[in-house]
């Protein structure tokens, strides 16, 4: 236990202020002196994690600390962050800040549904923070369950089906996992299930053939991977508004870092020969989830769509091998949370006033809500990738990144996936044009309230943080392109 | 020359800070905002021109000046994209040229606008644009290039969708915003390809004309095509769009949805010619390297520019001409560069090109603002509500009529001495397409002059609903009055002692045959022209029905629109993305589905093994025994 | 000689006895049969020279077990009504089952039992050395098991009373 | 009498018969157990296969092993633990019959799937 | 003859003590005296729970027909507890007036079955194992019954009674088998000539399906579902934690030290086991509507997964079998808990009685949720370190498909598990279950197993400490 794990204390305080906590004031203050306090301190672990490499502390994790916790199995408690870690760590408290902030007025059972989140959180926090194989898979599992309950009771449309489905897809993506995290142990022989010490190792190449698929699938399924997608349309529509940020916002990343910290950089020599098969896949996801998004009529799977196509461009720039495509990856990481959780909280609050997600059954509210119509265009011109905004510098280390492979099949695979900047902007312009812009119809929708305080907050500090990351990606840029070294060496060998 | 940052820089704090006040602001502050800081840029930029021109040449040739240079993000060891200025000849031409029909159009803006819902709004995007369209042009390097010119699209979709209620408007934001999206994709691909292979973004690096950047291209080929075609074709592709080639045109006729002074900045002046800008600051990499590809530039820019032309005969929405009219003009500019050589004399068509693209921004603004003021009278784009406003407008309607000399090619405005060029290198070139050059040129002065005789003569019975027209206020007057003059006295900058291909200066000679067939054709033109539309006329109707397809088809744009809805709506719309979404649906999704519902299913059958009957229970205890003993023992 | 004889009238009687047990009609049968083979099977404990076990057999089946059959079939019977005849279906599977079974034990225990026995010294068990082996705590003595079976014995006496007496 | 046995006991009967004849009662009883519809026939077919089982323990014991006599022992406490097992399930039995008012196997299926 | 050598066995002598107790107690004790009878029953089992939880040196007694080894204290430590839980949970029953004449022997029977199991842990030969067998069993069906006039209980009574004889009788059968192709009953001397000839295979495969009964694995599994449903909610939880929990430790011992060397025969069997009761059970769990039927499902799924650390036959399969077990019996009792105290109150045992029960009694919802969570193997519950560990210890061994097939049911089961937990939390209901208040005993247990499942998992101390003895099999 080293203060890494802070991040995993404070929502657990968390929890239990909420438990002792009776008014919804108190919830509230709970919740929102928590998710401070973890921007804060996410703050902190960046400048500290940025001084310390500007000291010239080169080791591959920082503030690592390792306490034994299951000895007969190696398994330990160990901790480190690297510089995607931060990065993520970042992420994740920014999304959580501004969930609490857009579910302020929760209801029914806002103390449960704080409850529940506060356990996602240390889910996700904990996974990002964590470097033993069983910790890490232990906190990805924690943050599976609170999901179903999340969906279930406080969402919307076929929640149960959605919640069911995401869950249990969830969970067999975890069931692949799970063997192929078993195997990775045994079979590299390590005396430890800490990632660092298992990439000294060499795992045999025969197990490796199938242990790559197994990790790879698995947390791919996380990252929607296509086939294994279709969780994410039905669990996000059917989302309520924080859960649905957090989770494409957050927990979609778990499948891409997983696949970048354990696929990748301990099968390396199975990552060169069967990456092309995920390529292919991840490929089919960029351009299928595009199209896909272009038919759909409920913003939630729109955007759940184009979730599936940007997380599929993670994995895929993941699997070009090479540090810049990886760093790419990680930017479109950050860059996707960002902006799909402000598109979620958006979409949440324009559905708490109109009550319909329907785009055909919108048109013109740019009058009426204003404010949640222009952050609506901004969150689309992430989403399609117009510099200075985050998706633009993602994408395009991603395409660079790609492009630096020679062969005419991932010179294709990348022009085919480049295409998908096209198609966003036909969907993200569809819907903009649909319920933005035009007359309203709707006698309702003419007397609509613009965003509370609340909700301002949130929106404001995700387009800020969307902003900041396009603007000045060089430091962020740089953090993640050294901590993706590593790995590159490791495919090197 | 640091303050050149602060041409860059003021549009785009300009732009927040009206953005974020919106209507916290008066109306009437913002447009004083906006338009102010457009002055002091235009000042900066004509200070910076004059200091540029004037200083000291190395060699008799300019030196290409960065005073601004950052890192912005490091993709590997080689490439990462470069933030910074750069200060040649066509960049600071095309700063003045921005800045200036910028400032006008503020200018101009400020009245034409007012009293418009979002006033704010408009100007805030106006800076977003011109700081864009900046800052696409100072680019140092191709990959800083394509970060404006996304955000130039941008500010472009939300200046021409600027009328949101309007569904018409949106529309046509979006098909420009994809259009143009769609060919960016192009010019992506076709960076990552140059990147790869020389290693860099640099234009500075790109056409230092040092063989070593380009080593590694040699004999690459990908897929059939060498590289280096490839990668200039691509970027082409981008130019193509944003410029309105064919057949990418198709976006800028809708593009006339916005007001009418965001038409006369963006879809006349500055950011249709930013394809061109792009092959001429590429040129050298063209040139040398994809020699191809600058040969079918120039055919696809004739191709367009014809077809364009004659579209324009025929439309009746004033300022559709004008946009096809764009186009058209645009479609020289390539044809210039794509003929253009090397060097001094070679590089004619390269200078011209130059020129023309100046000269244009100028006249084509002037139309586009003269239109404005038009429809500000009659609160119409079409011709036939038009007719006889030159007795109520009399300052629209000469500086109009300047304008449509200058484009029509006429001694000596200025549009005469850089079409002149321009035919010329292409005759110099082949004579065929310079043939095809100067009937073009004939059909432009036909259907400008079309478009002048129908608004400014002819009856002016149509409009007399509720008030009569007027001449425009003041600040639109001065912003005509200005260009008028530009226009009229710009043919005789000597631009080749600014810009040419290798920076060196070139005297431009008149070549006289060219000239005077040129001009006599542009007589001649207007000579039917008058003929046909300057009073009542049956002629164009008899010509209508006489050529009843070519003028259906040419109404129709030639059908270009109808494809492309074919394509997006029917293509992939249809047969992509609704099987796609069924596919997802019914396979992928069923699929997932179906293996719990052959759970349950399973469920459902096998329920009778738990009967309830102890004895069955027995029954399949023993054989259970007996068949593992069986199988320990025999298997 | 007459210990085969002896042998084989025993195993006809058991065998034949054991059929009729499980294919009598009538339940009240059906047990009587069963004491038969019971019996039987005491015969040949003693034939087998297991005196002790002999006495057992009879008196703990044929005294305890059979009596409690009788009082059962007696309370839960009406008199002269016959079982119903079981499901011919299910008979033939049991039939098929069984005999299957019985082939399939029959053809390993025949092929594989150990046949090298040493027979047969006449073995007179000593009641003594029984008991005394009964009372031992050394290996292959048996005081604990015979405690602890008599927690067993209590216990069932107590579930069977429990269930069985009215409250 | 027992010398009257013992003095039989020249011949040889081979062991397997005595396996023969407890595994003929053993299926037998199994068969009783898998057809018969009374739940005391049922019991009384669990009789025979416990028999036979004892049965076996004593021929093993006598014939293979007569050392010690573990197999002896077996079938002295077996036949204590089938008294038990008799004596429960007939209490059982009966008290379904009370509820029930039948000993009947296919009564007791109320509760399956 | 040294009887002294007897008093080792203290967990059994100590047993013996609280039964002989309470049975003069019951017998004797006045009417007021009586009143007092289940406190004294429940101090004097806790007592006993707590002088018998230290491990000691590993003994033999009575020339090697009781064995004791250290980690035997630890598994009947589990089911001391387990044991103890339930008696908490039956405290309210058992003081009902229909039940209160019989409550004595309640307590002597499942005390005296608790002794079997002690005993078929601990012994060293098949007589004792088979008297320890039948000791758990033959009472246990009369506990069964226990709630007699009851039409399911007698029912699932005789049901169990003639499975169990079956089983028994067919177990028997093999043992006589096993004896008469090795010639002694002594569990050490039979590893050393058990090496797999024909014979012994079949004996060993007819002997195990007894255990293999007792454990309720797919498809000796048929009579558990009816038997828990039919049966009084606590003995339903001690027959699915205690009875089980005590055969599965003893297949595992029984295994590894007395058939070892037939190890690549047993390992396929037990494969097929696995992989079918966990398949089989949960598919019937599916649509269970009842809920004690469905725990019953889920209970054989989870012996199903209990194979796999018994299938890997390492002292990590046995330090992880153990644990599982102690996992296992605080979420099963849990969730058994919280049935039996609706039950009691409202008699309402199908899923749909269960909808909106989170609106009346949130607590027992969450209890429930608990211990479906840490049934289902989710993090940061005990289930998921005790289901990890075992599949690690299978992993091991390289059965990695097993292992990867009993993943994937544990998405099934997650299915299931939700439907409880939809139920409760997500469902409305218009008539929903009243609120309960719980009396204390029933909170004890609750909050004990509350707290077991919340931190056994990520205390590792409990692993630990049972891990210390494993290697002492």
């Amino acid at each position: 236990m080293n203060f890494l794990s802070i991040f995993v204390l404070v929502p657990a305080l968390m929890m239990m202020g909420l438990y002792v906590s009776k008014t919804r004031k108190q919830i509230q203050f709970v919740t929102a002196t928590g998710a401070s306090i973890l921007m804060i301190l996410s703050g902190v672990i960046t400048y500290m994690y940025l001084s310390e490499r500007a000291a010239g502390n080169m080791a591959e994790m920082l503030f690592t600390a390792d306490t034994v916790w299951y000895a007969p199995f190696n398994i330990h408690y160990s901790v480190g962050i690297d510089g995607i870690s931060v990065a993520m760590l970042l992420l994740t408290s920014i999304i959580v800040f501004t969930g609490v902030f857009a579910s302020w007025k929760i209801d029914p059972l806002p103390k449960e549904f704080f409850l529940w989140y506060c356990l996602l959180s240390i889910g996700v926090y904990g996974f990002f923070i964590s470097t033993d194989m069983f910790t890490m898979f232990m906190y990805y599992e924690i943050a599976l369950i609170p999901m179903y309950l999340l969906i279930g009771v406080w969402g919307s449309g076929r929640k149960e089906y959605g919640a069911m489905k995401l869950t249990l897809m969830l969970m067999g993506g975890s069931a692949l996992l799970l063997v192929g995290i078993l195997g990775i142990y045994y079979q590299s022989g390590a005396t430890s299930m800490n990632i660092l010490e298992i990439a000294k190792t060499t795992i045999p190449i025969q197990a490796q053939y199938y242990l790559f698929p197994l990790t790879f699938m698995g947390f791919g399924v996380l990252g929607a991977m296509f086939p294994f997608h279709t969780w994410s349309p039905d669990g996000h529509a059917s989302a309520p508004t924080a859960v649905s940020m957090l989770h494409a916002g957050v927990l979609m990343k778990l499948g891409g870092y997983g696949c970048f910290r354990v696929a990748i950089y301990l099968m390396p020599q199975a990552a060169h020969e069967m990456s092309w098969i995920f390529l292919v896949l991840t490929g089919i996801s960029v351009v299928y989830g595009a199209f896909s998004a272009i038919v759909q009529t409920d913003l939630k799977y729109i955007n759940a769509y184009s979730s599936v196509s940007h997380c599929g461009l993670v994995l895929f720039a993941i699997l070009m091998l090479n540090q810049t495509a990886m760093t790419g990856a990680i930017l479109q990481m950050l860059s996707h949370g960002l902006m799909t959780a402000l598109f979620f909280a958006l979409i949440g609050m324009i559905y708490g006033r109109t009550h319909t997600r329907l785009i055909t059954e919108m048109s013109g509210l740019m009058k009426v809500l204003p404010f949640l119509g222009v952050s609506y265009v901004i969150a689309g011109l992430a989403s399609l990738g117009l510099p200075s905004l985050s998706g633009f510098v993602a994408e395009m280390t991603i395409f660079v990144g790609s492009f630096q492979e020679t062969d005419t099949f991932h010179r294709v695979l990348t022009i085919v996936a480049c295409t998908s900047i096209v198609i966003t902007a036909v969907y993200i312009l569809r819907v903009v044009g649909k319920i933005l812009f035009g007359v309203i119809q709707d006698e309702h929708h003419k007397h609509l309230t613009d965003a509370t305080w609340f909700e301002r907050l949130s929106v404001v500090t995700l387009i800020i943080a969307i902003f900041a990351l396009g603007s000045a990606p060089f430091w962020i840029s740089n953090m993640i392109g050294e901590s993706v070294l590593p790995v590159v060496t490791q495919l090197a060998k | 020359m640091q303050y050149t940052l602060l041409i860059v820089l003021l549009p785009l704090i300009s732009f927040i800070f009206l953005g974020l006040m919106d209507s916290k602001l008066k109306p009437k502050v913002a447009g004083i905002i906006g338009t102010s800081v457009l002055g002091i840029i235009t000042a900066l930029s004509y200070t910076a021109a004059f200091e540029y021109f004037t200083m000291h040449k190395i060699a008799g040739v300019y030196e290409r000046l960065i005073p601004l240079h950052i890192e912005w993000v490091r993709f590997t060891e080689f490439l990462h994209i470069d933030l910074g200025i750069l200060l040649d000849p066509i960049s600071i031409m095309m700063l003045v040229v921005i800045t200036t029909v910028s400032f006008m159009v503020n200018l101009y803006s400020t009245s034409y606008m007012h009293g418009e819902k979002g006033f704010q709004r408009y100007f805030a995007f106006l800076s977003l644009f011109t700081f864009s369209m900046l800052g696409l042009v100072i680019a140092t390097n191709i990959f800083q290039m394509y970060i404006f010119w996304e955000l130039v699209g941008v500010s472009s979709y939300l200046l021409i969708g600027f009328y949101y209620t309007k569904p018409s408007a949106v529309a046509a934001a979006k098909k420009a915003f994809i259009v143009t999206r769609f060919a960016d994709l192009g010019f992506l691909v076709g960076i990552l390809f140059l990147s790869f292979y020389t290693k860099t973004f640099d234009f500075g690096i790109l056409t230092s004309g040092n063989p070593n950047v380009f080593a590694s291209t040699v004999g690459v080929s990908f897929m059939g095509l060498s590289v280096m075609s490839w990668a200039m074709g691509l970027i082409f592709i981008g130019g193509a769009g944003k410029s309105a080639m064919f057949p990418l045109q198709i976006w800028l006729p809708d593009a006339m949805e916005g007001p009418t002074p965001v038409s006369a900045l963006i879809h006349a002046a500055t950011m249709v010619v930013a394809g061109v800008y792009l092959v001429a600051r590429l040129f050298p990499v063209y040139e040398v390297y994809a020699p191809d590809v600058l040969h079918g530039i120039a055919y696809i820019g004739a191709f367009t520019s014809l077809f364009a032309a004659v579209i324009a005969c025929v439309q009746t929405d004033i300022k559709r001409v004008l946009a096809f009219s764009t186009i058209s003009q645009i479609g020289f500019m390539m044809v210039g560069l794509g003929v253009s050589g090397y060097g001094a004399h070679e590089g004619l068509g390269y200078m011209a090109s130059m020129f023309h693209l100046f000269t244009h921004a100028m006249f084509k603004a002037l139309l586009f603002l003269g239109a404005g003021s038009v429809i500000h009278a009659v609160h119409s784009n079409e011709m036939k509500d038009m007719g006889g406003l030159r007795k109520y407008m009399p300052i629209t309607n000469y500086t109009f009529l300047i304008a449509c000399l200058a484009i029509a090619g006429i001694y000596p405005f200025s549009g005469f001495f850089s079409k002149d060029e321009i035919l010329a290198a292409t005759f110099e070139f082949s004579p065929y397409l310079g043939g095809v050059m100067s009937i073009i040129a004939g059909l432009t002065a036909f259907y400008m002059f079309r478009l002048y005789y129908s608004i400014f003569w002819g009856k002016g019975h149509k409009h007399a609903h509720d008030h009569t027209p007027h001449e425009s206020p003041l600040a639109m007057s001065i912003p005509l009055i200005f260009l008028a003059v530009v226009t009229i006295f710009a043919g005789f900058i000597p631009f080749g002692h600014f810009v040419t291909s290798d920076l060196a200066n070139y005297d431009i000679h008149l070549d006289m045959t060219v000239a005077v067939m040129s001009v006599s054709i542009a007589i001649f033109s207007i000579g039917i022209a008058t003929l046909m539309y300057r009073k009542e006329s049956k002629i164009p109707n008899i010509m209508g029905k006489t050529f009843s397809h070519l003028h259906k088809s040419a109404s129709n744009r030639f059908y270009i629109d109808e494809v492309y809805i074919f394509i997006t709506k029917k293509i992939i719309f249809k047969n992509i993305s609704t099987p796609i979404a069924w596919f997802d649906k019914h396979i992928i999704d069923a699929t997932m589905d179906g293996f719990a519902g052959v759970t349950q299913w399973t469920s459902v059958k096998i329920k009778g093994f738990q009967s309830g009957q102890v004895q069955q229970y027995a029954y399949i205890f023993l054989l259970g025994t007996l068949i593992i003993a069986a199988l320990v023992l025999f298997v | 000689m007459a210990e085969q004889i002896i042998f084989y009238i025993l195993a006809a009687l058991i065998a034949v006895f054991s059929v009729l047990a499980v294919t009598s009609k009538q339940i009240i049968r059906s047990a009587t049969y069963l004491l038969f083979v019971l019996l039987g099977t005491a015969g040949l404990y003693l034939l087998l020279g297991y005196h002790y076990l002999f006495a057992v057999q009879i008196a703990v089946y044929a005294g305890g077990v059979m009596v409690l059959f009788i009082f059962a079939i007696l309370l839960t019977n009406r008199p002269g009504e016959n079982v119903k005849a079981e499901r011919k279906d299910r008979r033939i599977a049991a039939g098929i089952t069984s005999v299957a079974g019985l082939a399939f034990c029959g053809h390993i225990i025949y092929w594989n039992v150990n046949k090298a026995y040493t027979l047969l010294v006449p073995a007179e068990q000593k009641v003594q050395d029984i008991g005394l082996k009964l009372m031992g705590t050394e290996k292959y003595q048996y005081l604990l098991p015979f405690e602890f079976i008599s927690v067993l014995l209590l216990a069932c006496i107590v579930g069977a009373i429990m269930i069985a007496r009215k409250r | 009498m027992g010398d009257l046995f013992s003095n039989f006991l020249t011949g040889s009967v081979p062991i397997e018969a005595y396996l023969g004849v407890s595994l003929i009662m053993f299926f037998a009883g199994v068969y009783g157990f898998l057809s018969r519809k009374s739940l005391l026939m049922i019991l009384v077919s669990i009789e025979l296969m416990l028999n036979a089982a004892d049965i076996n323990f004593v021929v093993f014991n006598r014939y293979l092993y007569p050392g010690q006599m573990e197999g002896f022992f077996f079938t002295l406490f077996g036949i204590a633990i089938a008294a038990c097992e008799t004596a429960v399930a007939i209490a059982i039995i009966i008290n379904i019959y009370r509820n029930l008012t039948s000993v009947e196997v296919g009564e007791i299926d109320e509760m399956k799937e | 003859m040294d009887y002294s050598s007897f008093l080792q066995m203290r967990e059994e002598f100590s047993l013996l003590v609280v039964m002989v107790i309470l049975l003069v107690y019951d017998i004797f004790a006045t009417e007021k005296a009586l009143k007092q009878f289940q406190t004294v029953a429940l101090s004097l089992f806790t007592l006993h729970t707590l002088l018998n939880c230290v491990p000691r040196e590993a003994f033999a007694v009575a020339g090697g027909m009781f064995q004791y080894v250290p980690m035997q204290t630890y598994i009947k430590t589990i089911l001391n507890i387990g044991t103890l839980i339930v008696l908490l949970q039956a405290h309210k029953y058992l003081d009902e007036d229909a039940n209160r004449v019989k409550r004595g022997e309640f307590y002597f029977l499942t005390l005296s079955t608790l002794l079997g199991m002690y005993f078929m842990i601990s012994s060293g030969n098949f007589l004792m194992f088979f008297i320890g067998l039948e000791t758990a069993s033959i009472p246990m069906a009369t506990l069964v019954a226990f709630d007699k006039y009851n039409k399911k209980a007698a029912e699932a009574g005789a049901k169990y009674i003639l499975s169990a004889v079956f089983a028994s009788s067919i177990s028997v059968f093999g043992i006589s088998l096993i004896y008469g192709s090795t010639g002694t009953l002594y569990f050490n001397d039979i590893a050393t000539v058990f090496t797999g000839t024909p014979l012994q295979l079949m004996a060993f495969v007819f002997f195990s399906v007894g255990l293999f009964f007792k454990i309720s694995l797919v498809p000796f599994h048929l009579w558990t579902p009816d038997v828990y449903e039919g049966s009084q909610t606590n003995i339903t939880s001690y027959l699915s934690v205690i009875s089980k929990g005590a055969a599965v430790f003893v297949l595992f011992t029984l295994l590894v030290k007395v058939f070892p060397k037939i190890i690549s025969d047993w390992q396929p069997i037990l494969y097929g086991l696995a992989v079918l009761s966990i398949t089989v059970a949960n598919v019937f769990a599916i649509r269970q509507q009842n809920l004690k039927r469905f725990l019953a499902f889920s209970s054989i799924s989870q012996a199903g997964y209990i194979l796999l650390a018994i299938i890997s036959g390492t002292a990590l399969g046995m330090a992880s079998l153990v644990y599982f077990v102690l996992v296992y019996m605080f979420s099963n009792l849990a969730a058994f808990g919280v049935l039996s105290v609706i039950e009691q109150r409202t008699s309402k045992v199908q899923m749909n009685d269960y909808n909106g029960l989170y609106q009346t009694n949130p607590k027992l919802s969450f209890v429930m949720m608990l211990a479906l969570f840490s049934l289902a193997g989710i993090p940061p519950f005990a289930g998921f370190f005790s289901k990890f560990f075992i599949f690690s210890a299978a992993a091991q061994q390289g059965f990695y498909v097993l292992v990867f097939i009993a993943l994937l049911n544990t998405i099934i089961s997650l299915y299931y598990y939700l439907l409880v937990i939809k139920a409760m939390f997500l469902n409305t209901n218009e008539q929903p279950i009243e609120t309960i208040t719980s009396d204390i005993p029933v909170k004890i247990s609750l909050v004990f197993c509350t707290i077991g499942i919340l931190f056994v998992g990520l205390v590792s101390t409990f692993y630990d400490q049972i891990a210390v003895f494993s290697f002492g099999m």
